[in-house]
C-alpha cells in the first residue's frame, strides 16, 4: 500500500486535521517520509472532488473549491458572513504572518487585541499555541478552517503573499529595534492590557 | 494655521498671527465638522484613528501628513477621556509623539533625542504596516466564501467506554479550577493602573504659572521640574509651543543644540 | 467540475450512506446521470486510499480494505490514550455544567472545542442529545459510565460543586462579553453571535 493512500485513508477517517507529529506517530514514520507522501497526495488530488489543505504543520482533507456551490447547498447552517474590520484586519495579520504573537498583532493594530482574538479562536478560525523557540510566548496560527473558508489550500496562496512576506521580513528587523523603545513607555505590562502600546508578554 | 509658522528659532522670536480669532474660529467649525463625522465610526485605538485620519485627506504616511493631522487627532482624543484608562493612555502616548513630530515641523532646528526620533519613526512605520495590512485584509474579504472548501461535517463515532488513567475527582477539579481561572476578567481590565500620562491641558497650565513666577527660565530645568521624565518633556515643550502660538510666551534658543529660553510677554494682557 | 467529483465531494463531506435518490436530489439530476457518475467514481478511486462502497440502495466512501489494520491500530491507540490537559478541562465543563451546549463550551473555555469533544464522545466519557427546550441545540452531557468511574452517583457530589456553579454562572457573563461578535459594532451580546463559523449541527 502506498504512504499517499495511508495518509488519505487517515484523513479521511478522522475527518478533521491532523498535525504533521500525529502522522508520524500513526505511520510510524520519520517526517521527512510523511512529507513526501503528503507531497505525492496533493498531486494525486489533482482534478479529484477533494484537495489537500495544509497549514504549517497541520493537513486536512477537504472537499474542492469547485464543489462549493453544490456543498453550499446541502449546508443547512446561516452563516455568519459579516466579518467586521478588527476582525478582518486581526485575521489578515495572522494569515499573512502565519505565526504570530499577541503582542505583534497589537503592535501594528495599536490596540488591545484580547477581546478579538478570543472570538477568532472560538470559531476555530486562529489558532494559539506555545512558541517553539520561547515558550513563555503563545503564537496565534491560521487554522484549516480559516484556509478552507477562504478557498486556499496554504496561505501562500494569498494574493501578494510573497511580496508581503519580503516587506514584512525588512520591516522586522527596524520594528525590533524600535519596538524595544516602546516598552519604556509601556509600564508594567499586565498580561492582558498593554499599558504603554504593547503588552510586555502573553 | 500652526503648521505654517517658519521654524526660525536660532535667535528668533516666535510669534503668532496678530488676529488669532477669525482663524481660530474657522479651524473649530471645520473640526467640529470633522469630529462629527468622524464620530460616527467606533476606532479601534489610537492607530486606527490616526490612519483614517491621513487616509481621509489622502496624504501618503510621514512627517508632514502627521504634522498636518495632529490637531485633528487631539481634538478627536479629547473626547475619549472616559476611555478605559489603558485605552486612553495608548491614545496619550500616540499624541505625544504626534506632537513631537509637529513641533519638529514647526521648529526643524528642534534637536531630538535618538530615543525619540526612534518613537516618531517607529509610529510612521506601524501606521504605514497598519495601512499595509488593512489592504490585504480586503483580500481576506473578497476570498472569504467565494470559493470555499469544506472540511467533512463530524465523522459518526461509536462509543466505546474507554476511561482514561487521567480522570478523576481531583483532576476534574483542577480541570474546572483552570477553566475558571482562564476566563478573561472584565473587572479587572478596567483597573488595572496604567502609568498615569500627563494631560495636555494640564501641562499648559503648569507652563503659565510657572512662567508667571519666574520670568525666565530655561526648558531643561522647567522639565527638570517635571521629573524629566519622557512624555513629561514632550508634552511640556508642545505646551509651551502652544503657549508661543497663542503669543503668551516668547522663545530663544542662543546656540542651535542650546536651551530653550522662554520668556513671558505679559501675560495677562491680550497681544494686539 | 465532473459528476463523479461532485460526487466524491459529497460523500467525502457526508462522511455517511447516500441513498440514489437522496444523490440525486443533491445534485439535481436523473438517476441515470447519477449512476454513470458513481460508476466512473468507483473507477477513478482504482489504487487510492478510499473506496466507493455500495449496499443495496446506498453508496458511501470508506478507507480502502488495505489501510484496515493501520485504521485499527489508531482506534486502539486513540482509546488508550490519557486524556491531556485540554480535554479534562473540556470534560471538567461537562460535569460541572451537568448539560452544556458546544457552544457554551466554546465560550467558557475561550477555544474551539470540536476535536476534544468528538474525542470525550468516542471514549464514552459524555454523550450528546438534543435540547428538549430546542431540537435544535445539542446538549452535552456526562454518560452513567464516567460517573460510576469517578464513584459519584450524580455530578452535584463533586467536589465544591456549588461553588463552582456560583463562579461559573459569574464568569459566564463575563466571558460572554469578552468573546463578542466578530461583526462590526461588536458587544450586542448573544443577537449578534455569528452562528455560522464553526459547523452548527454536532
Amino acid at each position: 500500500m502506498e504512504l499517499d493512500n495511508q495518509i488519505e485513508a487517515i484523513l479521511f477517517w478522522r475527518g478533521e486535521p491532523m498535525t504533521l507529529p500525529e502522522l508520524c506517530r500513526a505511520l510510524k514514520l520519520p517526517s521527512a517520509d510523511v512529507k513526501k507522501g503528503l507531497q505525492s497526495l496533493k498531486e494525486k488530488l489533482q482534478g479529484r472532488g477533494l484537495v489537500l489543505i495544509q497549514t504549517e504543520d497541520e493537513y486536512a482533507l477537504a472537499t474542492a473549491p469547485e464543489t462549493h456551490e453544490l456543498i453550499e447547498r446541502l449546508r443547512k447552517e446561516e452563516l455568519a458572513k459579516d466579518l467586521g474590520k478588527a476582525a478582518l484586519e486581526t485575521l489578515s495579520v495572522v494569515l499573512y504572518k502565519e505565526k504570530v504573537s499577541r503582542r505583534d498583532i497589537e503592535y501594528i493594530r495599536g490596540v488591545n487585541s484580547t477581546t478579538i482574538l478570543r472570538s477568532l479562536l472560538m470559531r476555530g478560525l486562529v489558532e494559539r499555541r506555545q512558541s517553539e523557540k520561547d515558550e513563555r510566548v503563545f503564537l496565534y496560527r491560521p487554522t484549516i478552517d480559516l484556509l478552507s473558508l477562504l478557498g486556499i489550500t496554504s496561505a501562500e496562496e494569498l494574493p501578494e503573499f510573497q511580496d508581503v512576506r519580503t516587506e514584512l521580513a525588512a520591516a522586522e528587523t527596524a520594528a525590533t529595534v524600535a519596538g524595544a523603545s516602546l516598552a519604556d513607555g509601556a509600564g508594567d505590562g499586565e498580561d492582558s492590557v498593554p499599558s504603554g502600546l504593547v503588552p510586555e508578554h502573553e | 494655521m500652526g503648521d505654517d509658522i517658519p521654524g526660525e528659532l536660532g535667535r528668533c522670536w516666535l510669534k503668532c498671527s496678530e488676529d488669532t480669532e477669525t482663524p481660530k474660529r474657522l479651524i473649530d467649525a471645520i473640526l467640529v465638522a470633522m469630529i462629527f463625522e468622524i464620530k460616527q465610526e467606533r476606532f479601534e485605538g489610537p492607530l486606527d484613528l490616526l490612519l483614517t485620519l491621513v487616509e481621509r485627506r489622502q496624504l501618503h504616511i510621514g512627517d508632514i501628513a502627521l504634522a498636518k493631522v495632529t490637531d485633528d487627532f487631539l481634538n478627536y482624543s479629547k473626547d475619549f477621556i472616559d476611555f478605559p484608562i489603558a485605552e486612553s493612555a495608548q491614545f496619550a502616548y500616540v499624541a505625544s509623539t504626534l506632537l513631537l513630530i509637529k513641533s519638529k515641523a514647526l521648529l526643524p532646528q528642534l534637536s531630538l533625542s535618538r530615543e525619540e526620533e526612534e518613537s516618531m519613526e517607529d509610529l510612521q512605520n506601524r501606521l504605514k504596516l497598519l495601512q499595509r495590512f488593512r489592504e490585504l485584509s480586503r483580500h481576506v474579504r473578497t476570498r472569504f466564501w467565494q470559493c470555499a472548501m469544506y472540511l467533512p461535517l463530524e465523522r459518526k463515532v461509536e462509543p466505546i467506554f474507554a476511561p482514561p488513567k487521567d480522570v478523576s475527582v481531583t483532576s476534574l477539579l483542577a480541570g474546572i479550577r483552570a477553566v475558571l481561572a482562564s476566563i478573561p476578567k472584565v473587572e479587572a481590565l478596567s483597573k488595572v493602573a496604567v502609568k498615569k500620562v500627563v494631560s495636555l491641558e494640564k501641562m499648559i497650565e503648569s507652563l503659565k504659572e510657572r512662567i508667571t513666577s519666574a520670568l525666565r527660565m530655561s526648558f531643561r530645568e522647567f522639565t527638570a521640574a517635571h521629573k524629566g521624565e519622557r512624555i513629561n518633556v514632550i508634552v511640556g515643550f508642545l505646551a509651551m509651543l502652544e503657549l508661543v502660538k497663542n503669543g503668551l510666551l516668547n522663545v530663544t534658543q542662543d546656540t542651535p543644540r542650546g536651551d530653550i529660553m522662554m520668556e513671558t510677554g505679559r501675560v495677562d494682557v491680550p497681544r494686539y
